[in-house]
């Protein structure tokens, strides 16, 4: 059937049509300007699709949006961190949101990404790469089963592309889908790997 | 394997963490207050010396004050949490997008419409008003700026993505807020006049309740669209 | 019962050949009712007993203030299905309706005002009528700032459809604010339960001119929903078609 | 190798890239007069009905209006061309930061000051003012809304990089405003009373000459600090 | 003597002291949070400098601070393109501010960076990728002498990398001098190009 889908005048997706199975990774090395923004938030729900369903276990997501949102975990360019929170505040409502969680849990989630800088520094204090990092450790808190990542290794260091490698690993590991943006491909396990470079692969 | 959130714990967390981060920066919920204060002052200012000394005056300074700096105020509603993603987060965290937003505008009131409420009664005084009408006064602001904060919060979501949004969402939140002032203006002046002012004040409820069961909806629908 | 209808309303290809056959169909009798109206109301009709021949304003007036609502109505409407049902065209004929709306509306705030003047000895006054008048042109500048202030068409179109149909609270608030509060413009006396007090001399013409100005607007609305549906299907086959194959259409 | 451009070049491009992006989006620059006409017409329905009538209002609530707006406005000077780069590529262009953040100011109060001044007359007239005021009124407002973006233009630069920038803005441009409010309001009260309003006038254009003399270098030495 | 500066509490750069010679290129590959950005925006004098000068040609920056601006180029996160104006336009302008340029000057930029979008397109339009090869082009022609470029390369796709490392390149072989912030490092004429990856190197 395809997906479809506009932003302003431009068809920007049109008639694409992919599935993902589990412990599957999907990395799109689309050029600059192919849609790969628009794709991932369309999967998303948050920007509306023209034509063409998102399945989601075999549903429509639209039907039951808010149990597909449980299922899911978007970031996206914006990391929705706040400048003056420390990184551990920052997880504790943000996670908050969606589940249940304690204080060591968080803590653990940090140092699992090796945020290096103390915990409790303002995130606003962070340089550009630190912040990613603490994005990431919610990413693995909020225990979603389908990750959808734009451009997450972008402003990282040689050591945190690998660190952002190594958790999509483990969650690939542990069954869960991963539909990610990217303009270098990250080095993940080959089985479950998947490259893309350009849109028309799915028309 | 994990426990979700309940709503109740979810909008507790939002007016957690939006307090918390306004005692971080105490001068930034401090300013709508200053603001309104100061526009309060701005009219003996600019009025003929006698004139200026009217009590019958003060109404109208004080709704006008009140009103411009919540609209001020409300710019700031959604714009950060729009700007960093933190809305697109909302959205996507399986719980009612609508909850979520009136727990922010909980929070927004408590930081930006209560100071003012608790202000009003002492600009009022010092444009003459009798301190019998402070409770008076005091009601009229709170309910008044509960309806500002729900109405505003339309506004707000509508003008979210947009450029120099600020005052197209005066343009578009002021003509909403006609009834609030009105009505308002007319208890303030019934309390500082020493008369019962409770038809307009029960009028003010009114629309305050009709706000807090339709804006929040109409307020998540445009905030969806922003995002976009 | 089928729902046929409603979906082909929805297409645009349908839509705009529909509207370009009834602009002409409805400009004439526009034309003619208008002229039939003015002149009734202007030179045969009865000078009023009280107001001499200033009242004869109101042949344009009421019909501009009617409609204005008439004109909000039918957008917020439109606009709402368009949310709701993703329809594109509805979405054009309040993108549409906007303008003529709040053109409409500020003719009657003119006339009114001139009206005003000798009637009430001041063009303006903060009566609930007139200020709720002022509210609703200032939400159909609204819809259209807000409108404008994002490129993106069918974000713009919901966007504004919020808006309009939070302030289609405004309409009646307009209508019944005579009769809430004591107000200085004059109570129904047209559209009100008992039926019109005014006699047939005064209100034949007035209902001709109603009758006209109403048709008139539908013109300039299909008019405009037409040249709307077109700049946002330029880019579809059957625009492309009309624009190559009848060139004289376009 | 490349001929250097001159200061009046560089001023102009300025003002020609600001008018252009105005053109694009017209709604933008008619937003801030939408908003004085608004709040002018605010005062009357917040008053009792009689009082409203009162002519003497005028003054008081279009120069308080017209100062809202102006300063609503104000946050809108430098913020855009602060967050996308562009006034760090003015301080590193090799051209007077002072002289080209004039010409910032100067296509602000064309687009935002000059409609302004212009509606003013329209407004005093809806709250009473004879016809014969108009003139009076029109220079008082050119005069007043040159020196308020010009005095704008130092608190905007200083709350520039600030989140929340806008009320911290008014607070600190709203006390420096006073005397143009004050003046301004004397020569429109006057020149609705028929009387010759030259004495406020030529103190408001004593204050347009100081603003344009000083305000430039500390809105520059403002927006240095702001962009560090 | 060496270059101090602080963020906040920082001390960022600690008694940094490096030189660029004509034709020479320097890539700091350094990590997250290392101080490149500060380091860039110190060099441009848009952060204050603690202690320590920056010296041009010889001669203390600060002294004739204009005269060193039209030497320089600086290019950091955010690319000052006006999103309403055209690609052409927004060149016009801010070219326009420091040396005088003609219509045919701008387009013929914009070919040589490779922008297959319109010229009128509006940029707000573009994509990243898009915009940044318009900022490309505005470099190119401010025809400055010294670049100071903040990952000149994010967001842009394996082409668009090219692009920005030729561009470079010529800027070199024209005697030009870059500092760049990379975390990927970009393929220079090896002859200009230093490497550096961390700041101890300059201590
Ligand atoms: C700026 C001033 C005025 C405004 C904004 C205004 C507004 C309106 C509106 C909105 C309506 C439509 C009412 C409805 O749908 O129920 C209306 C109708 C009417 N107006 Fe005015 N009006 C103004 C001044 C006047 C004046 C001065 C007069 C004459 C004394 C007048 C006489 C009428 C009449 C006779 C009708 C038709 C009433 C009916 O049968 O419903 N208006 N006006
Ligand atoms: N707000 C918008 N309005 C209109 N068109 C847009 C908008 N945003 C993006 N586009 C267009 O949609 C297309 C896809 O954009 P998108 O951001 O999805 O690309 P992308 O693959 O993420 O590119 P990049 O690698 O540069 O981030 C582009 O051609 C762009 O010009
Ligand atoms: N505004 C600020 N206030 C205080 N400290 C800051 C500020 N900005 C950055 N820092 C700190 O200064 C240090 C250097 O930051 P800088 O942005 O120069 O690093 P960078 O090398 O550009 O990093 P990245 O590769 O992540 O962009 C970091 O440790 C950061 O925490
Ligand atoms: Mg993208
Ligand atoms: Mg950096």
């Amino acid at each position: 059937m395809g997906l479809h889908l506009w932003r302003g005048e431009r068809h920007v997706l049109n008639g694409l049509s992919l599935r993902l199975g589990a412990g599957e990774a999907l990395q799109l090395l689309w050029p600059n300007g192919a849609g790969k923004t628009s794709l991932l938030r369309g999967v998303a729900g948050l920007l509306p699709i023209e034509s063409g369903t998102v399945r989601w276990k075999g549903a429509d997501t639209s039907t039951d949006y808010a149990a597909y949102c449980s299922d899911l975990a978007y970031l996206g360019h914006d990391l929705a961190l706040k400048g003056d929170l420390t990184a551990a505040e920052n997880l504790r409502y943000s996670v908050g949101l969606r589940r249940q969680i304690d204080a060591a849990a968080i803590s653990g989630a940090l140092q699992a990404v090796g945020l290096t800088a103390p915990h409790d520094e303002l995130v606003r204090r962070l340089s550009a790469g630190q912040q990613r990092r603490v994005a990431l450790a919610r990413l693995a808190l909020w225990d979603a089963q389908l990750w959808l990542l734009d451009e997450p290794a972008a402003n990282l260091d040689a050591a945190g592309q690998a660190q952002v490698a190594e958790a999509i690993a483990a969650h690939l590991s542990r069954g869960g889908s991963a539909l990610i943006s990217t303009h270098q491909g990250l080095p993940l396990p080959a089985a479950f790997n998947r490259l893309s470079h350009s849109p028309q692969e799915f028309a | 394997m994990s426990r979700p959130a309940s709503s109740l714990r979810a909008a507790s967390l939002i007016l957690q963490r939006d307090l918390t981060l306004a005692f971080r920066r105490p001068g930034e919920w401090l300013q709508p207050v200053a603001f309104f204060l100061i526009v309060t002052m701005l009219f003996p200012l600019a009025l003929d010396p006698e004139l200026s000394r009217l009590r019958a005056l003060a109404p109208g300074a004080l709704w006008v004050a009140a009103l411009l700096s919540s609209v001020l105020a409300l710019e700031f509603l959604f714009r950060e949490d729009g700007r960093d993603g933190t809305l697109e987060q909302f959205a996507l965290s399986g719980q009612s997008f609508a909850w979520l937003l009136l727990a922010k505008t909980a929070s927004h009131w408590l930081l930006t419409g209560l100071p003012l409420a608790i202000a009003a009664p002492l600009a009022a005084v010092g444009l003459g008003a009798p301190a019998s009408a402070i409770p008076g006064i005091l009601v009229a602001l709170l309910l008044g700026s509960v309806s500002l904060s729900l109405l505003g919060a339309i506004g707000a979501g509508l003008t979210l993505g947009i450029r120099r949004g600020g005052a197209l969402l005066s343009l578009l939140v002021l003509p909403l807020a006609i009834p609030t002032l009105v009505f308002g203006a007319r208890a303030t002046a019934m309390a500082i006049q020493g008369e019962p002012a409770a038809a307009p004040l029960y009028l003010l409820a009114a629309l305050t309740v009709f706000g807090i069961t339709l804006a929040p909806l109409a307020a998540a629908a445009a905030v969806r669209i922003s995002l976009e | 019962m089928s729902w046929a209808w409603f979906h082909r309303f929805g297409s645009p290809p349908y839509f705009y050949r529909l509207a370009t056959r009834w602009v002409p169909w409805l400009s004439w009798p526009a034309g003619v009712l208008i002229v039939g109206g003015l002149f009734g109301g202007l030179v045969i009709a009865p000078a009023d007993y009280q107001q001499s021949d200033a009242y004869r304003i109101l042949y344009v007036h009421a019909p501009t203030a009617w409609l204005s609502q008439m004109a909000y109505t039918l957008m917020a409407v439109a606009a709402a299905v368009g949310l709701v049902w993703r329809m594109k065209v509805a979405s054009a004929v309040a993108a549409a309706a906007a303008p003529i709306g709040a053109s409409f509306t500020a003719v009657s705030l003119v006339t009114g005002m001139l009206w005003g003047q000798p009637m009430w000895g001041t063009y303006w006054a903060w009566d609930p009528r007139l200020v709720f008048q002022l509210v609703l042109f200032f939400f159909f500048l609204g819809f259209i700032g807000l409108r404008s202030a994002i490129d993106d068409v069918s974000r713009a179109d919901r966007a504004g459809a919020v808006l309009a149909i939070v302030g289609i609270v405004n309409v009646p608030i307009v209508h019944y604010s005579v009769t809430w509060w004591n107000s200085l413009h004059q109570a129904p006396s047209v559209l009100r339960a008992q039926g019109p007090s005014m006699p047939a001399s005064m209100l034949v013409p007035l209902l001709m001119s109603f009758l006209g100005i109403t048709l008139y607007f539908y013109a300039v609305l299909f008019y405009r929903t037409r040249a709307e549906i077109l700049r946002r299907d330029r880019g579809a086959a059957w625009v492309r078609e009309l624009l190559t194959g009848k060139g004289k259409t376009a």
